[in-house]
């Protein structure tokens, strides 16, 4: 009862050269925006803005910065005053340390970004490759691959994180690998499970049994099939995971098991050290990274959420289109002669619905999709 | 009993029916020092005028037991728990008799000590030479890994001769034993203390003036009036509440709030400032005490570059400690120009007489002199977790002023706590960070495990000359012979360089309106006691 | 055929039991091999430097540090069945002690956010979900993120700030006032019972303003998080076809969103519950370091602190112990609470 | 004859999309009588399900409803969303397609019924409830022992006749019965028909019986409306619209049903059309064997042919059918086209 018929992508479409793969890249980013509509729209572009910016700002953080991160004394060699009020030299005032809040707020983002991004890219490896391990191999691997997963899904995120930072840190010293280290033990699991599922119901799927039979290499047909749908579950996942990567970044600086600070300027620790600064009136040390990790983290989680509403078939909404109504044709309508007496003309002017009943499912209801929880 | 006493005066505390301690009370014996004896009415016989101090720290104790600490806040309490043969008195700096009625040499190696009568435990059993006997002997056995039995391996043996005679036999000549019974260390304990397992914590008791009333180190530990003292401390308060926090910031809130009284160890920096700005407008007041926690860098003689002794002097000629007091510590801590700080005998300024101001040029000739190219490299280690934040920012400024200079190229590095202490004696580290907190208010305690060739360190250094003072150091109980030897010593530490001495700190507490008492205490000894403390907030 | 539901219901049960046990072994397998992989053993990370390398390996030996891993791993297992998990390094404590005696704090802590979170978080979830997509669902939204985005240490500076310092409304740290504290015999170390217990209705209310500050904190959190699990299914609920039923026999509209959307929403909501403890927890570390409130996270950020392996492997074996015992309890109540729940 | 109970008018569902609107529903005209049954058929996609929907105002939001459907003097297009509310239930009940998930599951069978008659009749004692439900579900074979089962107790089949009994406790005057067999096995199916056909029986209902299967009709329903995108292209008495099928696509669906005599599998060949740009004139033309050139010019007339009322130029009043509109539609390849 589906009432729009979408030419299906199938095998027999021309191939695709390097531009117009490009071009369906592109499309396909800008796919959930054009899709989006209504709070879901103002939440992807809102949060997208918000990413971008703070994306910006550390890829150029050296242009922006007015100071290096660990600078303490001006080009003139003239130190800059401990926790100097914000002003013109310093619009956000120094720390404690003497450092420059604005140039240290900058850096960070760099170094929150650089952070979540390797962290993303390892859990995403690790995940991945775990999750096909599992998927494909079966039997006892998956069964012990699933229980450690599970497992680990169930400590709690930040003691996970410490710890194996605070071990980390042993060997390796309290870098961003570090970090990002410490942040992707807590991720992996999710991206396990979803590849995990995607591989096992691959396994299933009947075409990849007819390939099979007909000769075709399963492997090749299972590839794409599993990219097609876990490319669909990740950027969610991702950019959900990121907020969430970079609150766990802050708590680790926060408790000190994150990147030390002569390794590069990071929010939590910024505000672990304002935190004294803040009991003695002085607010800009803290305020200003907080700001930062508030927004970065709002950005992705809004963006997250945008996007799952309008990729999650479960809670997307349909957009509402007006539609206007002609009146029937003089062919279309019912003969006079042969409607019993009420009918008038003015009867049928359209009448909207949707007061009462705001089920947004399509029309014929059971066939729809029924996703799971999000 | 004694808990039940203890709440009923916490309760009055609390509800505010406050009356101004007359503070004072010289050897003014507790008010109800029979009030064990009376049993239920000790209620109403509750002295009203001295209720218990609340003492708010972020320190974190780990055993009351002598047998397992060797740390300064257990140190602390053990210090107001039990008494010791010998204790240094405020203010001063040479050993006097505590629990003991008097104690000298027999010879070199042979100590002896006559105990005061009639000192009881607060369970009321009587302090005896065969305590110190197994005090001494069970830390020995039981050499916990905590513990601070290192301190006593001098003592060969210990004997009673008799009821209230002690010998201590020393396999060689120790001139410092004096100040290690004033130590923790050799806490005086009862005999049902386990002779091969510590006390636990909240069984501990002494014959000092104060008895544990009940023990949670994360959160609070009460102390109660020892109803037996019969030291000679005076007694300003009805007890004492060690209410801990985990951070600082957290204890500068709590005694601007009210809920603590004294907030001592540690105060940020920045609060610290604050405090001392605008604390009187909160009722909070800054205390400070001589201190004689010192840090200092350590350079590794053993290997290049630093077996090249102009490479130590550039560098010590080069360091600006007035910088690192100001910009960093913003005067929370005092240059220290030698080993030995301010306020210990024995202190000299050496480095400051060897090199004077902080001078770039000066350092140039003395490389340019040895021959030496430049610009030298090396590695500076620190751990972030051991001597509080600062320690980064000083380190930062450090390598600032040592790469401003044109003559050095440094590399910062930093390593935790955990496996920095396992790493640093090893001679991996061209140059390090350490801080020291002594172990009892004699210079010895800053030279001999630093500059002996047989030093904790490890980074191979070694001078003959040095050796020797340190033997005199050691051994010679005469103090002038002493004090000069470790005067010469100084000044070949300024001279050599090894170890290049950054700051010492001070303690430093705040204490609410009212509050007295503490800036008594706060002393070289860096022991507080708690018993001077008095006071009621209003 | 009525016991159909009882006989399912207790093999559900039983099921579920019975996978309890693999699932601990596993959590506690990986928590034994993180701390392994840890250089050094617990003793010398803890008193390296401070000993000589032949005190060391006495003490290492003493401990049973110089044993084979699986003779160690045995220990370990067999240790946890007996409910002892060792002796901390540090200060001697039994770790199981810590539980005893900051458990209580923790406990505290965390079930009053968590009731503060579903306080806050369920019903505007489901407000938010009734009106989608309106200025009203697009403004409880913002406010979810927010609460979610701002970190736990910075909304808990910011509260100390204007609620105890600025205000002086509240007080900003510990469980209660320092005097208080002493005042009130502990029984059960949780200390509002305890201050219940002693008839000290000044001390409970000492204690409630205490908590009010780091309950929040967290709740707000987590509040965040809960409205929109309940905001979503609350939409799903809403588009299902037992609702669009209701709607067709004439239901009231205003019975359809509580008797069937509300409800219904509300039981995957709880299945979910049982992951959120682990947040839950992971959020306590950070507010009880804030507020200075000496729970379990506290704890294990000072043994961490003083390197203390023994201490921080037996909190985190309690901790994940806790985490599992709580997903296995949710789980019950939702089989009870769900009649559909059954294998 | 009686007065129709329901007589719905040029009724128009349109749904928007990004393409425009989706002309689900399109002009549509039927009456149904007291104890009348109008089978409903047509190809899935056809808009039967939002036709059902319609009528009752159960339209997801966005949806435009046009035209009359004319309740006991009331037009319900127009009415109220509070008027229709209380009219579902007691004078309109719905039967749904999927009986495993219309149950709501935290409730029992009881609280559903007692539920269902509180909203309506709010007199009612429980010990009232409970007679009239159990009632109820006995005449649809439920044992008055489950009365106070979980819906997940039940199997499918009674559990539709759960959702029929819920339906009907309230006996409506009109039901709409959409697909109500579809989900279950043959056996069931049986049972579920003949309830239906006592239903009529005993109480007079009228029902719009939506289904595919053409072999239900031919046995339950006393008239048949064949539907293609979104028009009924055909309507009249069971027993004369299958034997002699006025209508191509009502031939062709006839074709397509498999029986016993069946020998090869017929289809029509082509897929639904699109509902949002509907191809010109005759919606069937582009697949039907007949078209003419005027079907893709003109929308057909409806024109009445025996009891049967059929939209085909094949019947369409020869003075409106233009100069050689007569002759047979040449095409390209369409359906090739179509498949793509």
């Amino acid at each position: 009862m589906a009432t729009v018929t979408q030419p299906m992508p199938g095998p027999g479409r021309t191939p695709v050269k390097g531009s117009t793969r490009v071009v369906r890249l592109l499309r396909g980013i800008a796919r959930p925006y054009r899709n989006s509509h209504g709070v879901g729209r103002f939440m992807l572009v809102t949060g997208t803005v918000l990413v971008v910016l703070m994306l910006l700002t550390a890829v150029f953080a050296p242009l922006i910065a007015t100071f290096g991160f660990s600078q303490v004394a001006g080009a003139d060699g003239q130190r800059f005053m401990n926790h100097a009020e914000p002003g013109a030299e310093h619009i956000f005032g120094t720390t404690t340390q003497g450092f420059d809040v604005f140039s240290r707020v900058v850096w960070g983002a760099r170094t929150a970004v650089t952070v979540v991004l390797l962290a993303l890219a390892f859990s995403l490896f690790l995940g991945v490759l775990l999750g096909l391990i599992a998927g494909f191999v079966g039997r006892w691997v998956d069964r012990v691959l699933v229980m450690v997963m599970d497992a680990l899904f169930a400590l709690p995120a930040l003691l996970l994180a410490i710890v194996v930072a605070f071990l980390l840190s042993e060997y390796v010293g309290g870098g961003a690998s570090t970090a990002a280290l410490a942040i992707t033990a807590v991720y992996v699991p999710q991206y396990f499970r979803v590849v995990r599922a995607a591989t096992v119901s691959a396994k299933e799927q009947t075409y990849v049994e007819a390939a099979r039979a007909m000769g075709a290499r399963p492997a090749t047909i299972m590839f794409r099939y599993l990219l097609t749908n876990v490319i669909q579950s990740v950027p969610v996942i991702a950019t959900l995971n990121a907020a969430d990567a970079i609150l766990t970044l802050a708590g680790l600086g926060f408790l000190g098991y994150g990147i030390q600070p002569t390794e590069a300027a990071e929010w939590g620790y910024d505000l672990q050290r304002a935190v004294s600064d803040t009991g003695a009136g002085i607010w800009w040390t803290g305020l200003y990274p907080g700001l930062a990790i508030v927004l970065l983290v709002m950005g992705l989680t809004l963006m997250g959420e945008g996007l799952n509403e309008t990729m999650n078939p479960a809670i997307r909404v349909r957009r509402l289109i007006p539609i206007s109504m002609p009146e029937l044709t003089a062919a279309q309508r019912t003969k006079a002669a042969q409607v019993p007496e009420r009918d008038r003309p003015g009867q049928d002017r359209p009448v909207d619905t949707g007061g009462e009943d705001r089920n947004s499912r399509e029309p014929g209801s059971g066939e729809t999709g029924k996703g799971g929880a999000a | 009993m004694r808990t039940r006493r203890f709440r009923a005066a916490a309760a009055l505390a609390a509800a505010g029916a406050l009356v101004l301690a007359a503070c004072g009370g010289d050897d003014e014996e507790p008010a109800d020092a029979n009030g064990a004896a009376n049993g239920d009415d000790a209620d109403v016989e509750e002295p009203t005028s001295e209720l218990p101090i609340v003492l708010g720290t972020t320190d974190t104790v780990t055993n009351v037991d002598p047998a397992g600490a060797y740390d300064k806040p257990s140190w602390n309490i053990a210090y107001n728990v039990y008494q010791r043969l010998l204790a240094v008195p405020l203010g001063e700096t040479d050993p006097q008799p505590d629990a003991a009625e008097s104690c000298d040499w027999v010879d070199d190696t042979t100590y002896s000590c006559t105990l005061k009568s009639g000192l009881l435990f607060s369970d009321g059993s009587e302090l005896t030479a065969e305590n110190v006997v197994h005090s001494i002997e069970r830390q020995k056995a039981i050499e916990h890994e905590s513990g601070g039995w290192e301190l006593l391996a001098t003592i060969e043996s210990v004997e009673a001769t008799d009821e209230s005679t002690v010998v201590f036999n020393l396999s060689t000549a120790d001139a410092t034993l004096p100040y290690i019974l004033t130590t923790a260390a050799a806490s005086i304990v009862p005999m049902s203390y386990p002779a091969d397992a510590l006390q636990p914590n909240d069984q501990a008791f002494g014959s000092g003036p104060y008895t544990i009333e009940s023990f949670d180190v994360t959160q609070q530990i009460q102390l109660g009036i020892n109803a037996n003292y019969s030291g000679d401390r005076p007694l300003n308060n009805s007890g004492v509440l060690l209410q801990f926090y985990q951070q600082e910031s957290a204890l500068k809130q709590a005694i601007e709030e009210g809920e603590v009284m004294i907030a001592y160890r540690s105060l940020s920096v920045t609060d610290i400032a604050d405090l001392e700005e605008n604390g009187a407008d909160r009722g909070v007041n800054v205390v400070v005490g001589e201190g004689t926690e010192i840090n200092y860098m350590v350079l590794q003689v053993s290997r290049e570059p630093f077996d090249e002794p102009a490479v130590r002097q550039a560098i010590a000629q080069i360091i600006d400690r007035d910088a690192i007091a100001e910009s960093v510590y913003r005067g929370t801590v005092t240059p220290l120009y030698g080993p030995v700080p301010e306020g210990v005998a024995g202190h000299v300024p050496s480095f400051q007489e060897q090199y004077g101001e902080p001078d770039v040029a000066a350092a140039e000739q003395i490389l340019a002199d040895a021959g030496v190219e430049t610009p030298v490299s090396f590695d500076l280690w620190w751990m972030p977790d051991r001597y509080g934040a600062e320690i980064g920012d000083m380190y930062g400024e450090i390598e600032r002023q040592l790469e401003d200079s044109g003559l050095f190229d440094v590399t910062l590095e930093q390593l935790s706590w955990g496996q920095y202490s396992t790493v640093f004696s090893d001679g991996s580290m061209d140059a390090f960070d350490l801080g020291w907190f002594p172990d009892f208010p004699d210079a010895s305690n800053y030279i001999v495990p630093f500059f002996h060739t047989e030093n904790f360190l490890n980074y191979g250094y070694s001078n003959d000359e040095m050796d020797q003072l340190i033997e005199v150091i050691r051994t010679d109980t005469d103090q002038d012979a002493r004090v000069a030897a470790i005067e010469d010593a100084t000044r070949i530490v300024a001279e050599e360089a090894p170890i290049i001495q950054l700051w010492q700190r001070d303690q430093i507490a705040a204490v609410r309106d009212g509050v007295t008492g503490v800036e008594e205490t706060l002393d070289p000894s860096f022991i507080f006691y708690y018993n001077m403390v008095s006071g009621v907030e209003e | 055929m009525s016991t159909r539901t009882a006989g399912s219901l207790r093999t559900y049960l039983i099921t579920r039991v019975v996978l309890f046990v693999p699932q601990v072994l596993v959590i506690l397998t990986i928590v034994f091999v993180l701390m392994r992989v840890a250089p050094g053993d617990p003793v010398t990370v803890a008193l390296g430097g401070q000993r000589s390398p032949e005190q060391l390996a006495q003490l290492r030996a003493a401990a049973g540090y110089d044993r084979s891993i699986f003779v160690q791993y045995w220990e370990y297992i067999s240790g946890i069945v007996r409910f002892d998990l060792g002796t901390t390094i540090v200060d001697s404590r039994p770790v199981t002690q810590i539980f005893k005696v900051n458990g209580g704090a923790t406990l505290t802590l965390t079930s009053s956010a968590l009731v503060i979170a579903l306080l806050i978080g369920v019903p505007l979830g489901l407000i938010a979900g009734r009106v989608r997509d309106t200025g009203l669902d697009a403004g409880l939204r913002v406010f979810g993120i927010l609460t979610y985005a701002a970190p736990v240490f910075f909304l808990g500076l910011i509260f100390q700030l204007v609620f105890a310092r600025n205000l002086g409304w509240l007080p900003s740290s510990s469980q209660a006032s320092p005097l208080v504290l002493a005042r009130v015999p502990s029984e059960t170390n949780i200390f509002l019972v305890d201050a219940l217990l002693a008839g000290d209705s000044a001390a409970f209310w000492n204690g409630v303003q205490h908590l009010i500050l780091p309950a929040l904190t967290l709740g707000l959190l987590l509040s965040g998080v809960f409205m929109r699990i309940v905001r979503i299914n609350l939409i799903q609920t809403l588009r299902s076809d037992y609702v669009e039923a209701a709607r067709a026999r004439g239901v009231s509209e205003g019975n359809v969103v509580i008797r069937h959307a509300f409800r219904n929403a509300l039981v995957p909501f709880v299945t979910i519950l049982g992951l959120q403890v682990a947040l839950l927890l992971g959020g306590a570390i950070l507010t009880e370091q804030t507020f200075n409130w000496n729970g379990i996270g506290s704890q294990l950020v000072r043994y961490l602190d003083s390197r203390d392996y023994v201490a921080v492997q037996g909190i985190i074996t309690l901790v994940a112990l806790a985490v599992v015992t709580a997903s296995l309890l949710i789980d019950i109540i939702n089989a009870i609470i769900d009649p559909r729940v059954r294998y | 004859m009686t007065e129709p109970v329901i007589s719905v008018r040029d009724l128009r569902v349109w749904y928007g999309s990004e393409r425009g609107p989706v002309r689900a529903v399109d002009g549509v005209t039927f009456d149904l009588r007291p104890g009348e049954t109008l089978g409903l058929v047509g190809e899935s996609g056809c808009g039967k399900s939002t036709l059902g929907r319609g009528v009752l105002g159960l339209l997801p939001r966005g949806a435009k409803l046009a035209g009359e459907v004319n309740y006991e003097g009331r037009n319900l297009v127009t009415a109220s969303p509070k008027a229709i509310q209380r009219l579902r239930g007691p004078d309109l009940g719905l039967i749904f397609q999927e009986p495993l998930t219309r149950l709501n599951p935290l409730l029992r069978i009881s609280d559903q019924f007692e539920e269902t008659l509180r909203t309506h009749e709010p007199g009612l004692s429980k010990q009232d409830i409970r007679h009239r439900s159990i009632e109820v579900l006995r005449a649809m074979g439920i044992p008055p022992t489950r009365y106070r089962a979980y819906p997940h107790e039940f199997s499918g089949g009674m559990r539709q006749r759960i959702m029929i009994a819920l339906a009907l406790v309230l006996r409506p005057s009109f039901v709409v019965a959409d697909e109500p067999t579809t989900a279950l096995d043959v056996l069931v199916e049986a049972q579920i028909i003949g309830i239906l056909g006592d239903l009529r029986r005993n109480f007079d209902t009228s029902l719009l019986f939506i289904t595919h299967n053409l072999g239900i009709v031919a046995e339950a329903c006393d008239r048949v409306a064949v539907m293609y995108a979104g028009r009924i292209v055909e309507q009249g008495p069971v027993t004369e619209v299958f034997a002699r099928p006025q209508h191509p696509y009502t031939r062709e669906l006839l074709r397509s049903t498999i029986s016993l005599s069946t020998t090869g599998l017929h289809y029509i060949p082509g897929a639904p059309p699109d509902l949002i740009e509907p191809p010109s004139g005759c919606r069937f033309h582009p697949r039907c064997p007949s078209a003419m050139r005027v079907c893709p010019e003109q929308f057909p007339e409806q024109v009445e042919v025996g009891p049967q009322r059929v939209e085909c130029w094949l019947h369409g009043p020869d003075e409106l059918v233009p100069e050689g509109g007569r002759e047979p539609l040449v095409r390209e390849e369409i359906t090739v086209a179509d498949e793509a």
